[in-house]
């Protein structure tokens, strides 16, 4: 855990009520692709947990969308505007985990701790296909970053507007991927619906209202098959033998 | 001269007066990781039962102004996980003072839990949770009648010689026969306040945001109620109070002590910032300076 | 479709729930010169006592997180002059109900104020205040106990046949047997909450802020608390609640109504923002469509 | 009553603790000497009462002691920072109960709303002298201002750093000014010092801890020879018959 000011260089939408902002602080600390920040907003008393979407040296990648109160200031900020986060968070994707081809299942904002894990998989030389599912047409996020790393991307919407109609479960039984290992984020009726479709190699994000995001306040348990677990802490992301659904 | 920040609790001398209160905390193990423990004044542990318990489904988290709505439910390993595991550990990183945090749903089930607890070498001193508002039996009864905390404490009291202290709910009309009770079947001290009862709605659902429906609720919002509370029973009993109820600055653990308060927990604060306690303890002495404070100790219900 | 904000209460029907509280908006008098009064769904007049009173000395204010302390006391012209002059001219400015609001000491003040309400062309709703924690005798102490809530409510009923709300204390362990026994002595409503009981210390002067040393603490702080109250009150009784605590959005309107309240009144957030019930009234009908509501009365308690 | 959205134009400190702030408003309403603001600060429920030091056209002045968290905060604002003010609040001072020649008395920050005072009371062709209190040298403020509207101002210090030794009593006693109207503005030990020294033919600014500002709390009311009277919307101003000191 660490506790340091950020530098807002970039607030932008990119789809409706989703927001791609772009931080950079000195001496950053670098970041494991799929662990979460905790964003102190003015005026909010607890702070507000955010996936990280991409760290880089010296910079930090959030996609967020507006659900309430915390996050509409959070989209109102200006560039320069300083917050105050707590970083490293939760223990993130397990790279190491994939032998070789990867599969990337995400839904919605889900997909947007997908992007850092797409490039370090591909750093590390492993093939990629990623399955992204969303509403509708103008929701769809990240498809181009994940191409441009060298990804095979297949894209599902609800209402069919863009590429396959259906949802994640129905693009993976369609495209029908090759795959050594897998890694699945979104909202919980998509992992639920996609966890008796897919083998146990593979590991699952989860989100839960959460209190501190440091492990102080066991606000966020969840039983698992090793017994209550705290997705801020012992997650988000966890082995799909350790979810007893 | 050098601020002395130094309190005594139930004849334990604390290096300063500030403590992580129970369920903001953990058992000490996440923060040891970011700060030395052994800056702290000492550590409430977070509540132990008799057997594991898992706590509430999920959502156990509403924001509020000012603070949060918990509902947590009592999650813990049980009390013999406590003694024979977890002391042993958190002692291993630290010498600080460790409070074992004990909740029951029955009388008896303290008495059990405070004797595990005093058969423990590494734990220091007892805090007996009389005020828990989420579990739905048991926890917060025992501490709105004068009568049943009575029972519960000379339970506890037969059960240990370490220093034990009371945690009283707010959620009372008066709290003074209520602390009365238990410094009369001996406890050596009360910690108050616990959370008070609330609800948030998601208007959007249509429904509680909690899935407990109603939780307690912490933080900076419910500070001048807990300084009410303290003075109250700092005014009518003898035993030493530890304050507890949005503290989240040096300012305020002043306040705190003035208002009669020996020792102060910090709640909330941690959930917000984890590094509140040290944060707080490093500010103490410039802010003793400035109000004219030697010793943190000459203040302690000075109005 | 239009919006339909409006409400019944006591068999009088308001054109939208949002009703200043007693205590936060004088007589009307001062804000009839910002804004219509007629904007409003009702008034709830400040505290009166059957003989004047000057109320505490200052200071009679302390700012906290998210809300604040008062110790005002009661100040008031008493109800004499409450029933021949001011409510006239209030009727004067405005055509809204007008909610006296009745403090008292022994239960025949209680009595004798509500005769004299009664006897009042231009009160059209009595609000029965037992929950004041700001005098040394009698107020919130009938607010506490069933049978002394019952006793004031006996009196009060045979003393009006006007609508006649009960306004309670949130200073209890247990709402329901109060509500209750408000409900069975015949009173057409609760109004919950007033203020919790509050300090806060100056520790540059060590002494408390108050003149009064506490005071009664209300605003956003209170939100949590007030909902879970209404809900509780609003599950146990069958008469309808007017929600109070810490209201200052058109959002909260609506959640404290989806709690179980029929009504809703504004208080402390006319302190910081004079226009804040203007100001709520106008955001409904917005916040209404968002949320799919026609009708504000069918949310009632709703979850 | 009016509420409004001001810009800070300058804040500025001139003196220990004490500061300037202009803040700037189109149509901003023409306020009355010895009315007072209730200003808006971010992270305080209340908002903070601060004496109207100077009304001009789309312009307004306050000078204000930093004493706790809200005024600390506003010592603290950039220029640019954009103020939610309510205005237009008290009685203020009785200009035409000045038949002759004006005293002013004040002390300490107390001496704020002299400024604008002093500048109706020239504007209205009234001869003034100001009688003013500090601590000390460094602290005193307004002279200047004072003197520069033609006023004959006369300085005292506690411990004698500047003009006469002692406090506005002993000012008063040497100078022996001679007026047919006073005003009277400055901590309450001063102004009960000076009330048995002064005839009726004047008036006294005072202050409280003020919860609304707008007379809906009755949290400032004293007692007056005519029954209860709330400060800030019966007075600040009170003619001298009607304090029952």
């Amino acid at each position: 855990m660490d506790k340091k000011r950020y530098t807002i260089s970039a607030n932008i939408p990119i789809a409706p009520q989703v927001y791609r902002m772009e931080l950079t602080a000195e001496a950053a600390p670098q970041l494991r692709a799929g662990q979460f920040v905790e964003v102190a907003v003015p005026g909010q008393f607890l702070r507000r947990p955010l996936s990280v979407s991409l760290s880089e040296p010296g910079r930090l990648t959030l996609r967020y969308k507006v659900v309430g109160g915390g996050t509409a200031a959070l989209a109102a900020m200006q560039p320069g505007t300083e917050l105050e986060l707590l970083t490293g968070l939760g223990n993130g994707f397990d790279i190491d985990a994939c032998p070789g081809r990867a599969l990337l299942l995400g839904g919605g904002i889900g997909v947007a701790p997908l992007h850092q894990l797409c490039r370090d998989l591909r750093a590390a030389g492993r093939p990629v296909t990623a399955l992204l599912g969303f509403n509708t047409a103008s929701e769809i996020i990240l498809c181009d970053e994940l191409r441009a790393l060298g990804a095979d991307v297949h894209v599902a919407t609800a209402d069919g507007s863009a590429g396959i109609r259906g949802f994640v479960t129905d693009a993976l039984q369609q495209v029908t991927p090759k795959f050594d290992y897998y890694y699945v984020c979104g909202p919980m009726p998509m992992m639920r619906a996609l966890y008796p479709l897919l083998p146990d190699c593979g590991e699952y994000s989860l989100e839960e209202r959460m209190g501190c995001g440091t492990g102080l306040c066991f606000g966020c348990t969840i039983p698992t098959t090793d017994g209550p677990r705290r997705i801020c802490h012992d997650g988000p992301v966890f082995k799909k033998n350790l979810l007893p659904w | 001269m050098v601020s002395d920040t130094s309190v005594t609790l139930g004849g334990i001398r604390l290096k300063n007066p500030v403590i992580p209160a129970s369920g903001t905390f953990g058992f000490g193990f996440e923060m040891a990781a970011c700060y030395d423990l052994n800056r702290l004044g000492a550590i409430a542990l977070k509540g132990t039962t008799l057997e594991p318990r898992f706590g509430n489904p999920t959502p156990r988290i509403a924001e509020c102004t000012g603070g949060l709505l918990n509902a947590v439910g009592l999650q813990n390993p049980g009390i013999d996980a406590l003694v024979s595991d977890i002391a042993p550990k958190v002692r291993a990183l630290c010498d600080t003072p460790l409070i074992a945090n004990i909740s029951g749903f029955a009388v008896d089930e303290y008495g059990i839990c405070c004797e595990k607890a005093d058969a423990c070498a590494e734990i220091d001193i007892i805090e007996v949770n009389i005020s828990c508002p989420n579990v739905h039996q048991g926890g917060m009864t025992f501490g709105t009648d004068p009568a049943a905390a009575a029972a519960v404490t000379r339970r506890a009291r037969k059960a240990t010689s370490k220093p034990l202290f009371i945690k009283l709910t707010p959620n009372v009309s008066d709290i003074v026969p209520i602390a009365k009770a238990c410094e009369d079947e001996g406890a050596d001290g009360l910690t108050l306040i616990n959370t008070l009862p609330g609800m948030r709605i998601d208007i959007r659902r249509r429904k509680p945001v909690l899935a407990n429906r109603t939780g307690g609720f912490s933080g900076p919002a419910l500070f001048p109620i807990a300084v009410r509370f303290v003075n109250q029973a700092a005014t009518a009993c003898r035993i030493p109070i530890i304050g507890c109820g949005g503290v989240s600055t040096a300012e305020e653990v002043i306040e705190m002590m003035m208002a009669g308060a020996t020792a102060v927990q910090v709640g909330s604060a941690n959930l917000r910032d984890p590094l509140a306690c040290p944060t707080i303890i490093d500010a103490l002495p410039a802010v003793m300076k400035q109000l004219n404070i030697d010793k943190l100790e000459d203040i302690i219900g000075i109005i």
